[in-house]
Protein backbone atom coordinates (compact mmCIF):
# COMPACT_ATOMS: atom_id res chain seq x y z
CA UNK A 1 0.00 0.00 0.00
CA UNK A 2 1.38 3.47 -1.26
CA UNK A 3 -0.20 6.93 -0.02
CA UNK A 4 1.38 10.29 -1.05
CA UNK A 5 -0.02 13.35 -0.48
CA UNK A 6 2.16 16.38 -2.15
CA UNK A 7 2.11 19.42 -3.72
CA UNK A 8 4.18 18.69 -6.64
CA UNK A 9 2.47 17.13 -10.06
CA UNK A 10 2.71 13.12 -10.26
CA UNK A 11 2.77 11.23 -13.80
CA UNK A 12 0.38 8.50 -13.44
CA UNK A 13 2.80 5.43 -15.11
CA UNK A 14 5.54 6.83 -14.16
CA UNK A 15 4.17 5.99 -9.79
CA UNK A 16 3.16 3.08 -11.35
CA UNK A 17 6.22 1.75 -13.07
CA UNK A 18 7.77 2.73 -9.89
CA UNK A 19 5.90 0.20 -7.90
CA UNK A 20 7.43 -1.94 -5.59
CA UNK A 21 7.35 -5.71 -7.98
CA UNK A 22 7.75 -7.96 -5.48
CA UNK A 23 4.35 -6.13 -3.66
CA UNK A 24 2.20 -6.73 -7.25
CA UNK A 25 4.09 -10.32 -8.64
CA UNK A 26 1.24 -12.19 -10.12
CA UNK A 27 -0.65 -9.36 -11.36
CA UNK A 28 -2.70 -9.98 -13.99
CA UNK A 29 -3.49 -6.24 -14.77
CA UNK A 30 -4.19 -3.20 -13.40
CA UNK A 31 -7.36 -0.32 -13.17
CA UNK A 32 -6.47 3.43 -12.80
CA UNK A 33 -8.80 6.51 -11.98
CA UNK A 34 -7.15 9.61 -12.77
CA UNK A 35 -8.79 12.49 -11.91
CA UNK A 36 -8.09 16.20 -13.32
CA UNK A 37 -8.87 19.60 -12.80
CA UNK A 38 -11.55 20.77 -15.53
CA UNK A 39 -11.28 23.84 -17.78
CA UNK A 40 -15.09 24.97 -17.30
CA UNK A 41 -17.52 24.76 -14.29
CA UNK A 42 -21.39 24.98 -14.19
CA UNK A 43 -21.18 28.95 -13.78
CA UNK A 44 -17.30 29.91 -15.43
CA UNK A 45 -13.90 29.06 -16.81
CA UNK A 46 -11.89 27.54 -14.23
CA UNK A 47 -8.48 29.83 -14.47
CA UNK A 48 -7.15 27.88 -11.41
CA UNK A 49 -7.80 25.20 -8.75
CA UNK A 50 -6.57 25.52 -4.80
CA UNK A 51 -6.64 22.00 -3.00
CA UNK A 52 -6.58 22.35 0.87
CA UNK A 53 -6.14 19.46 3.02
CA UNK A 54 -5.68 18.03 6.32
CA UNK A 55 -1.94 17.03 6.98
CA UNK A 56 -1.94 14.49 8.91
CA UNK A 57 -5.68 12.96 8.84
CA UNK A 58 -5.61 12.89 5.24
CA UNK A 59 -2.67 10.37 5.14
CA UNK A 60 -4.72 8.64 7.68
CA UNK A 61 -7.70 8.52 6.03
CA UNK A 62 -6.27 7.13 3.20
CA UNK A 63 -4.11 4.58 4.72
CA UNK A 64 -7.40 3.29 6.27
CA UNK A 65 -9.72 3.13 3.06
CA UNK A 66 -6.75 1.98 1.67
CA UNK A 67 -6.16 -0.69 4.16
CA UNK A 68 -10.34 -1.72 3.87
CA UNK A 69 -10.26 -1.95 0.17
CA UNK A 70 -7.57 -4.57 0.90
CA UNK A 71 -10.04 -6.50 2.97
CA UNK A 72 -13.04 -6.14 0.77
CA UNK A 73 -11.27 -7.35 -2.23
CA UNK A 74 -9.06 -9.79 -4.05
CA UNK A 75 -6.55 -7.31 -4.95
CA UNK A 76 -2.24 -7.66 -4.53
CA UNK A 77 -1.86 -3.76 -3.57
CA UNK A 78 -3.37 -0.09 -4.15
CA UNK A 79 -2.02 3.10 -4.91
CA UNK A 80 -3.19 6.30 -4.12
CA UNK A 81 -1.57 9.94 -5.39
CA UNK A 82 -3.01 13.05 -4.13
CA UNK A 83 -2.02 16.62 -4.73
CA UNK A 84 -2.61 20.36 -2.91
CA UNK A 85 -2.09 23.48 -3.44
CA UNK A 86 -2.10 25.57 -6.66
CA UNK A 87 -3.42 23.66 -9.46
CA UNK A 88 -4.38 24.60 -13.13
CA UNK A 89 -6.71 23.09 -15.35
CA UNK A 90 -6.07 19.62 -16.71
CA UNK A 91 -3.78 19.31 -14.01
CA UNK A 92 -3.87 15.98 -12.32
CA UNK A 93 -5.49 15.95 -9.02
CA UNK A 94 -5.81 12.55 -8.22
CA UNK A 95 -5.03 8.97 -8.91
CA UNK A 96 -5.67 5.45 -7.73
CA UNK A 97 -3.99 2.64 -8.99
CA UNK A 98 -5.00 -1.06 -8.25
CA UNK A 99 -3.20 -4.25 -9.19
CA UNK A 100 -4.71 -7.80 -8.83
CA UNK A 101 -4.82 -11.39 -10.40
CA UNK A 102 -8.17 -10.70 -11.84
CA UNK A 103 -9.63 -7.44 -13.69
CA UNK A 104 -12.88 -7.69 -11.58
CA UNK A 105 -11.35 -7.04 -8.37
CA UNK A 106 -9.19 -4.08 -9.11
CA UNK A 107 -12.20 -2.80 -11.09
CA UNK A 108 -14.16 -3.37 -7.74
CA UNK A 109 -11.77 -1.95 -5.71
CA UNK A 110 -10.46 1.19 -7.74
CA UNK A 111 -14.10 2.52 -7.97
CA UNK A 112 -14.48 1.66 -3.66
CA UNK A 113 -11.85 3.90 -3.25
CA UNK A 114 -11.97 7.07 -5.20
CA UNK A 115 -16.02 6.81 -3.87
CA UNK A 116 -14.57 6.10 -0.36
CA UNK A 117 -12.10 9.30 -0.96
CA UNK A 118 -14.27 11.59 -2.17
CA UNK A 119 -16.40 11.28 0.65
CA UNK A 120 -13.77 10.55 3.71
CA UNK A 121 -10.57 12.24 2.67
CA UNK A 122 -9.67 15.97 3.77
CA UNK A 123 -9.53 17.88 1.29
CA UNK A 124 -11.43 21.23 -0.01
CA UNK A 125 -11.31 22.78 -3.49
CA UNK A 126 -11.46 25.93 -3.72
CA UNK A 127 -12.35 27.21 -7.93
CA UNK A 128 -10.43 30.28 -9.15
CA UNK A 129 -12.75 32.11 -12.27
CA UNK A 130 -12.85 35.52 -13.20
CA UNK A 131 -15.78 36.25 -10.88
CA UNK A 132 -13.29 35.13 -7.93
CA UNK A 133 -12.92 32.21 -6.07
CA UNK A 134 -15.10 29.69 -4.83
CA UNK A 135 -15.60 26.94 -2.83
CA UNK A 136 -16.62 23.67 -4.34
CA UNK A 137 -19.13 22.34 -2.23
CA UNK A 138 -21.04 18.87 -1.77
CA UNK A 139 -24.00 19.72 0.08
CA UNK A 140 -25.47 16.32 1.18
CA UNK A 141 -28.85 17.67 1.35
CA UNK A 142 -28.98 19.25 -2.74
CA UNK A 143 -26.97 15.35 -3.46
CA UNK A 144 -30.00 13.81 -1.88
CA UNK A 145 -32.76 15.62 -3.93
CA UNK A 146 -32.46 19.08 -4.85
CA UNK A 147 -32.60 22.86 -3.51
CA UNK A 148 -35.62 22.51 -1.63
CA UNK A 149 -36.41 20.82 2.10
CA UNK A 150 -32.94 20.94 3.97
CA UNK A 151 -30.81 22.78 5.56
CA UNK A 152 -27.43 23.56 3.38
CA UNK A 153 -24.45 25.08 4.09
CA UNK A 154 -24.78 28.98 4.27
CA UNK A 155 -21.14 29.64 2.59
CA UNK A 156 -20.76 30.30 -0.92
CA UNK A 157 -23.16 27.20 -2.16
CA UNK A 158 -21.60 26.72 -5.71
CA UNK A 159 -21.97 23.87 -7.88
CA UNK A 160 -22.55 21.40 -6.23
CA UNK A 161 -23.88 18.66 -8.71
CA UNK A 162 -20.25 19.24 -10.40
CA UNK A 163 -17.79 16.70 -8.58
CA UNK A 164 -19.64 13.75 -8.08
CA UNK B 1 -6.94 22.46 26.96
CA UNK B 2 -8.57 21.56 23.94
CA UNK B 3 -7.06 22.19 19.94
CA UNK B 4 -9.77 23.24 17.85
CA UNK B 5 -8.90 23.87 14.06
CA UNK B 6 -10.98 24.92 11.30
CA UNK B 7 -10.92 23.85 7.53
CA UNK B 8 -11.73 25.40 4.24
CA UNK B 9 -14.63 27.65 3.89
CA UNK B 10 -15.20 27.41 7.92
CA UNK B 11 -11.36 28.16 8.47
CA UNK B 12 -12.46 31.56 6.38
CA UNK B 13 -15.57 32.07 8.57
CA UNK B 14 -13.92 31.88 11.84
CA UNK B 15 -10.91 34.28 10.18
CA UNK B 16 -8.77 31.68 12.26
CA UNK B 17 -7.19 28.18 11.36
CA UNK B 18 -6.61 27.53 14.65
CA UNK B 19 -7.75 28.24 18.82
CA UNK B 20 -7.37 27.10 21.85
CA UNK B 21 -10.24 25.80 24.49
CA UNK B 22 -10.20 25.35 28.21
CA UNK B 23 -11.37 21.90 28.82
CA UNK B 24 -14.12 22.91 30.69
CA UNK B 25 -14.93 20.42 33.97
CA UNK B 26 -16.54 16.92 33.41
CA UNK B 27 -15.83 16.23 29.35
CA UNK B 28 -17.52 17.26 26.50
CA UNK B 29 -18.98 16.14 23.25
CA UNK B 30 -18.01 17.78 19.94
CA UNK B 31 -21.17 19.51 19.54
CA UNK B 32 -20.38 21.35 22.61
CA UNK B 33 -16.68 21.93 21.78
CA UNK B 34 -18.63 23.80 18.75
CA UNK B 35 -20.25 25.67 21.36
CA UNK B 36 -17.91 26.68 23.01
CA UNK B 37 -15.71 27.42 19.62
CA UNK B 38 -18.59 29.84 18.53
CA UNK B 39 -18.65 32.09 22.28
CA UNK B 40 -14.90 32.17 21.61
CA UNK B 41 -14.70 33.34 18.42
CA UNK B 42 -18.05 35.30 17.75
CA UNK B 43 -18.68 33.21 14.68
CA UNK B 44 -21.97 31.14 14.45
CA UNK B 45 -21.13 27.64 12.91
CA UNK B 46 -24.05 25.48 13.97
CA UNK B 47 -26.19 26.20 10.89
CA UNK B 48 -23.15 25.09 8.03
CA UNK B 49 -23.42 21.45 7.12
CA UNK B 50 -20.28 20.66 9.05
CA UNK B 51 -18.05 17.35 9.53
CA UNK B 52 -16.24 17.06 12.65
CA UNK B 53 -12.97 15.08 13.57
CA UNK B 54 -11.40 14.31 16.77
CA UNK B 55 -7.70 13.28 16.72
CA UNK B 56 -7.06 12.67 12.93
CA UNK B 57 -10.43 10.37 12.87
CA UNK B 58 -13.77 11.40 11.84
CA UNK B 59 -16.30 11.81 14.89
CA UNK B 60 -19.99 11.91 15.32
CA UNK B 61 -21.08 15.28 16.57
CA UNK B 62 -22.00 13.08 19.94
CA UNK B 63 -18.31 12.03 19.87
CA UNK B 64 -16.68 12.53 23.30
CA UNK B 65 -13.47 15.08 23.39
CA UNK B 66 -11.01 14.80 26.30
CA UNK B 67 -8.25 17.13 27.80
CA UNK B 68 -5.44 17.53 25.04
CA UNK B 69 -7.96 16.53 21.94
CA UNK B 70 -7.75 17.66 18.63
CA UNK B 71 -11.02 18.63 17.36
CA UNK B 72 -11.51 20.00 13.69
CA UNK B 73 -15.01 21.34 11.92
CA UNK B 74 -14.51 21.19 8.70
CA UNK B 75 -17.06 21.17 5.59
CA UNK B 76 -17.86 18.36 3.99
CA UNK B 77 -15.11 17.16 1.57
CA UNK B 78 -14.78 17.67 -2.33
CA UNK B 79 -11.44 15.63 -2.85
CA UNK B 80 -10.69 13.58 -5.53
CA UNK C 1 -12.42 6.89 -30.88
CA UNK C 2 -8.59 5.37 -31.18
CA UNK C 3 -7.79 1.70 -32.01
CA UNK C 4 -4.65 0.15 -32.49
CA UNK C 5 -3.47 -3.07 -33.00
CA UNK C 6 0.66 -3.46 -32.58
CA UNK C 7 3.37 -5.47 -32.31
CA UNK C 8 5.29 -2.86 -30.77
CA UNK C 9 5.06 -2.38 -26.63
CA UNK C 10 3.60 0.62 -25.52
CA UNK C 11 3.25 2.88 -22.75
CA UNK C 12 -0.03 3.60 -21.10
CA UNK C 13 0.56 7.14 -19.84
CA UNK C 14 2.20 8.08 -23.30
CA UNK C 15 -0.76 7.01 -25.46
CA UNK C 16 -3.30 8.43 -23.05
CA UNK C 17 -0.73 12.05 -23.20
CA UNK C 18 -0.68 11.55 -26.63
CA UNK C 19 -4.58 11.41 -26.78
CA UNK C 20 -6.20 14.52 -29.26
CA UNK C 21 -7.16 17.37 -26.89
CA UNK C 22 -10.23 18.35 -28.46
CA UNK C 23 -11.79 14.68 -28.17
CA UNK C 24 -11.63 14.57 -24.28
CA UNK C 25 -11.87 18.71 -23.45
CA UNK C 26 -14.09 18.32 -20.56
CA UNK C 27 -13.26 15.75 -19.24
CA UNK C 28 -13.06 15.54 -15.34
CA UNK C 29 -11.05 11.75 -15.32
CA UNK C 30 -10.24 8.82 -16.76
CA UNK C 31 -10.18 4.97 -15.95
CA UNK C 32 -7.53 2.55 -17.55
CA UNK C 33 -7.09 -0.93 -17.25
CA UNK C 34 -3.55 -2.59 -18.04
CA UNK C 35 -3.45 -6.15 -19.07
CA UNK C 36 -0.03 -7.59 -18.76
CA UNK C 37 1.78 -10.96 -19.23
CA UNK C 38 1.77 -12.76 -15.71
CA UNK C 39 5.25 -14.92 -15.16
CA UNK C 40 2.99 -17.99 -13.96
CA UNK C 41 -0.32 -20.29 -14.66
CA UNK C 42 -1.56 -22.37 -12.77
CA UNK C 43 0.56 -25.26 -14.23
CA UNK C 44 3.97 -23.80 -15.00
CA UNK C 45 6.35 -20.97 -14.77
CA UNK C 46 5.78 -19.11 -18.41
CA UNK C 47 8.82 -17.63 -20.13
CA UNK C 48 6.68 -16.12 -23.18
CA UNK C 49 3.43 -15.46 -24.73
CA UNK C 50 2.72 -15.63 -28.37
CA UNK C 51 -0.36 -13.59 -29.59
CA UNK C 52 -2.25 -14.80 -33.00
CA UNK C 53 -4.92 -11.96 -34.16
CA UNK C 54 -7.02 -11.73 -37.01
CA UNK C 55 -5.95 -8.84 -39.06
CA UNK C 56 -8.57 -6.90 -40.37
CA UNK C 57 -11.40 -8.17 -37.88
CA UNK C 58 -9.71 -7.35 -35.22
CA UNK C 59 -9.55 -3.76 -36.11
CA UNK C 60 -13.04 -4.21 -36.99
CA UNK C 61 -14.24 -5.85 -33.73
CA UNK C 62 -12.88 -3.30 -31.51
CA UNK C 63 -14.36 -0.14 -33.27
CA UNK C 64 -17.99 -2.00 -33.21
CA UNK C 65 -17.17 -2.64 -29.39
CA UNK C 66 -15.65 1.18 -29.02
CA UNK C 67 -19.09 2.47 -30.49
CA UNK C 68 -21.58 0.05 -28.50
CA UNK C 69 -19.53 1.64 -24.94
CA UNK C 70 -20.35 5.18 -26.75
CA UNK C 71 -23.72 4.70 -27.28
CA UNK C 72 -24.21 2.70 -23.84
CA UNK C 73 -22.65 5.10 -21.59
CA UNK C 74 -22.18 9.23 -21.59
CA UNK C 75 -18.24 8.79 -22.06
CA UNK C 76 -16.30 11.46 -24.19
CA UNK C 77 -13.99 8.67 -25.66
CA UNK C 78 -12.25 5.71 -25.46
CA UNK C 79 -9.07 4.15 -26.80
CA UNK C 80 -7.70 0.45 -26.80
CA UNK C 81 -4.37 -0.22 -27.48
CA UNK C 82 -3.77 -4.64 -28.34
CA UNK C 83 -0.36 -6.11 -28.79
CA UNK C 84 0.05 -8.90 -30.65
CA UNK C 85 3.24 -11.31 -31.45
CA UNK C 86 5.70 -12.65 -29.19
CA UNK C 87 5.48 -10.92 -25.89
CA UNK C 88 7.64 -11.46 -22.33
CA UNK C 89 6.46 -11.89 -18.96
CA UNK C 90 5.08 -8.49 -17.28
CA UNK C 91 4.78 -6.92 -20.86
CA UNK C 92 1.59 -4.76 -21.75
CA UNK C 93 -0.93 -6.82 -23.64
CA UNK C 94 -3.97 -4.65 -23.77
CA UNK C 95 -4.93 -1.12 -22.38
CA UNK C 96 -8.55 0.28 -22.48
CA UNK C 97 -9.08 4.04 -21.59
CA UNK C 98 -11.81 5.68 -20.89
CA UNK C 99 -12.38 9.72 -20.67
CA UNK C 100 -15.99 11.07 -19.26
CA UNK C 101 -17.20 13.91 -17.57
CA UNK C 102 -17.83 12.07 -14.25
CA UNK C 103 -16.28 8.72 -13.44
CA UNK C 104 -19.08 6.13 -12.93
CA UNK C 105 -19.88 6.26 -16.88
CA UNK C 106 -15.53 5.89 -17.21
CA UNK C 107 -15.54 2.90 -15.05
CA UNK C 108 -18.82 0.89 -16.73
CA UNK C 109 -17.38 1.60 -20.14
CA UNK C 110 -13.95 0.86 -19.67
CA UNK C 111 -15.38 -2.08 -17.49
CA UNK C 112 -17.60 -2.96 -20.44
CA UNK C 113 -14.83 -2.61 -23.20
CA UNK C 114 -12.30 -5.41 -21.45
CA UNK C 115 -15.07 -7.92 -20.92
CA UNK C 116 -16.35 -7.31 -24.31
CA UNK C 117 -12.84 -7.44 -26.01
CA UNK C 118 -12.03 -10.65 -24.40
CA UNK C 119 -15.25 -12.41 -25.83
CA UNK C 120 -15.32 -10.98 -29.33
CA UNK C 121 -12.02 -9.75 -30.35
CA UNK C 122 -9.93 -12.29 -32.45
CA UNK C 123 -7.15 -12.96 -30.38
CA UNK C 124 -5.43 -16.19 -29.07
CA UNK C 125 -2.72 -16.38 -26.37
CA UNK C 126 -0.23 -18.96 -26.40
CA UNK C 127 2.08 -19.62 -23.63
CA UNK C 128 5.02 -20.95 -23.75
CA UNK C 129 6.54 -22.56 -20.42
CA UNK C 130 9.60 -24.89 -20.02
CA UNK C 131 7.21 -28.22 -20.99
CA UNK C 132 6.02 -26.60 -24.39
CA UNK C 133 3.79 -24.07 -25.53
CA UNK C 134 -0.09 -24.39 -25.46
CA UNK C 135 -2.94 -22.49 -26.61
CA UNK C 136 -4.78 -20.57 -23.37
CA UNK C 137 -7.85 -21.66 -23.56
CA UNK C 138 -11.30 -20.52 -22.47
CA UNK C 139 -13.87 -22.94 -23.18
CA UNK C 140 -17.54 -22.31 -22.48
CA UNK C 141 -18.79 -25.28 -20.99
CA UNK C 142 -15.93 -24.79 -18.79
CA UNK C 143 -16.68 -21.69 -17.90
CA UNK C 144 -20.40 -22.55 -17.16
CA UNK C 145 -19.47 -25.20 -14.88
CA UNK C 146 -16.78 -27.56 -14.19
CA UNK C 147 -15.61 -30.31 -16.27
CA UNK C 148 -18.63 -32.56 -16.57
CA UNK C 149 -21.75 -32.69 -18.96
CA UNK C 150 -20.17 -31.27 -21.66
CA UNK C 151 -18.26 -31.39 -24.74
CA UNK C 152 -14.58 -29.41 -24.41
CA UNK C 153 -12.31 -28.49 -27.35
CA UNK C 154 -9.77 -31.25 -27.83
CA UNK C 155 -7.23 -29.34 -28.30
CA UNK C 156 -4.54 -28.72 -25.35
CA UNK C 157 -7.43 -27.59 -22.53
CA UNK C 158 -5.06 -25.71 -20.53
CA UNK C 159 -5.61 -23.48 -17.79
CA UNK C 160 -8.74 -22.37 -18.36
CA UNK C 161 -9.54 -19.93 -15.25
CA UNK C 162 -6.93 -18.29 -15.51
CA UNK C 163 -7.11 -15.31 -17.66
CA UNK C 164 -10.80 -14.38 -16.69
CA UNK D 1 -15.27 -19.73 -54.39
CA UNK D 2 -15.84 -19.58 -50.51
CA UNK D 3 -12.41 -18.19 -49.11
CA UNK D 4 -11.76 -20.69 -45.57
CA UNK D 5 -9.25 -19.10 -42.78
CA UNK D 6 -8.29 -21.24 -39.66
CA UNK D 7 -6.75 -19.62 -37.01
CA UNK D 8 -4.97 -20.35 -33.55
CA UNK D 9 -5.15 -24.31 -32.58
CA UNK D 10 -7.53 -24.92 -35.49
CA UNK D 11 -5.02 -23.49 -37.56
CA UNK D 12 -2.53 -26.01 -36.21
CA UNK D 13 -4.17 -28.66 -36.12
CA UNK D 14 -5.56 -28.49 -40.00
CA UNK D 15 -1.95 -27.93 -40.72
CA UNK D 16 -2.66 -24.59 -43.31
CA UNK D 17 -4.46 -21.08 -42.24
CA UNK D 18 -6.21 -20.65 -46.06
CA UNK D 19 -8.00 -22.52 -48.33
CA UNK D 20 -10.12 -22.20 -50.98
CA UNK D 21 -13.37 -23.93 -51.41
CA UNK D 22 -15.64 -24.06 -54.56
CA UNK D 23 -18.85 -22.53 -54.23
CA UNK D 24 -21.77 -25.25 -54.10
CA UNK D 25 -24.91 -25.09 -56.56
CA UNK D 26 -27.64 -23.62 -54.66
CA UNK D 27 -25.80 -21.61 -51.44
CA UNK D 28 -24.41 -22.92 -48.29
CA UNK D 29 -24.59 -22.44 -44.35
CA UNK D 30 -21.44 -21.55 -42.47
CA UNK D 31 -21.83 -25.36 -40.57
CA UNK D 32 -22.02 -26.55 -44.48
CA UNK D 33 -18.67 -25.03 -45.39
CA UNK D 34 -17.33 -26.45 -42.48
CA UNK D 35 -18.26 -30.20 -43.59
CA UNK D 36 -16.78 -29.30 -46.80
CA UNK D 37 -13.18 -27.73 -45.34
CA UNK D 38 -13.02 -30.97 -43.18
CA UNK D 39 -13.77 -33.45 -46.59
CA UNK D 40 -10.60 -31.02 -48.42
CA UNK D 41 -8.37 -31.51 -45.45
CA UNK D 42 -9.32 -34.45 -43.99
CA UNK D 43 -9.38 -33.13 -40.55
CA UNK D 44 -12.53 -33.69 -38.09
CA UNK D 45 -13.31 -29.84 -36.36
CA UNK D 46 -17.08 -30.44 -35.58
CA UNK D 47 -16.29 -31.97 -32.41
CA UNK D 48 -13.95 -28.57 -31.56
CA UNK D 49 -15.74 -25.58 -29.59
CA UNK D 50 -15.40 -23.18 -32.49
CA UNK D 51 -16.54 -19.98 -33.30
CA UNK D 52 -17.22 -18.36 -37.15
CA UNK D 53 -16.59 -15.06 -38.21
CA UNK D 54 -18.06 -14.27 -42.37
CA UNK D 55 -16.38 -11.33 -44.31
CA UNK D 56 -15.09 -10.06 -40.44
CA UNK D 57 -18.35 -10.62 -38.39
CA UNK D 58 -19.31 -13.04 -35.55
CA UNK D 59 -21.94 -15.39 -37.79
CA UNK D 60 -23.85 -18.59 -35.78
CA UNK D 61 -23.48 -21.23 -37.71
CA UNK D 62 -26.54 -21.18 -39.42
CA UNK D 63 -25.28 -17.94 -40.95
CA UNK D 64 -25.80 -18.01 -44.86
CA UNK D 65 -22.52 -17.93 -47.16
CA UNK D 66 -21.70 -16.61 -50.20
CA UNK D 67 -19.89 -16.92 -53.57
CA UNK D 68 -16.11 -15.06 -52.58
CA UNK D 69 -16.72 -14.98 -48.84
CA UNK D 70 -14.35 -15.25 -46.44
CA UNK D 71 -14.83 -17.70 -43.44
CA UNK D 72 -13.11 -18.03 -40.51
CA UNK D 73 -12.89 -20.92 -38.19
CA UNK D 74 -11.11 -20.84 -34.70
CA UNK D 75 -11.36 -21.24 -31.26
CA UNK D 76 -12.77 -19.40 -28.52
CA UNK D 77 -10.75 -16.06 -28.10
CA UNK D 78 -8.52 -15.31 -25.25
CA UNK D 79 -7.29 -12.09 -25.88
CA UNK D 80 -6.98 -9.07 -23.30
Amino acid sequence: MIIKVQQEDFEPMAEMAAYPVDAIAGAGGSVTFTGTVRDYSEAADILAMEIEHYPGMTERELERISAEAARRYDILDSLIVHRYGHLAPQDNIVMVAVWSRHRAAAFDACRFLIDLLKTSAPFWKKEVTLAGARWVTDCPGCRAGGREGHTHAPYTHYSHTQLK
Amino acid sequence: MIYVKFFASVRERVGVGEISLLMPEGGVTVEEVLSLAEDETGVLLQDAHLLAAVNLQHVPFSGVVHDGDEVAFFPPVTGG
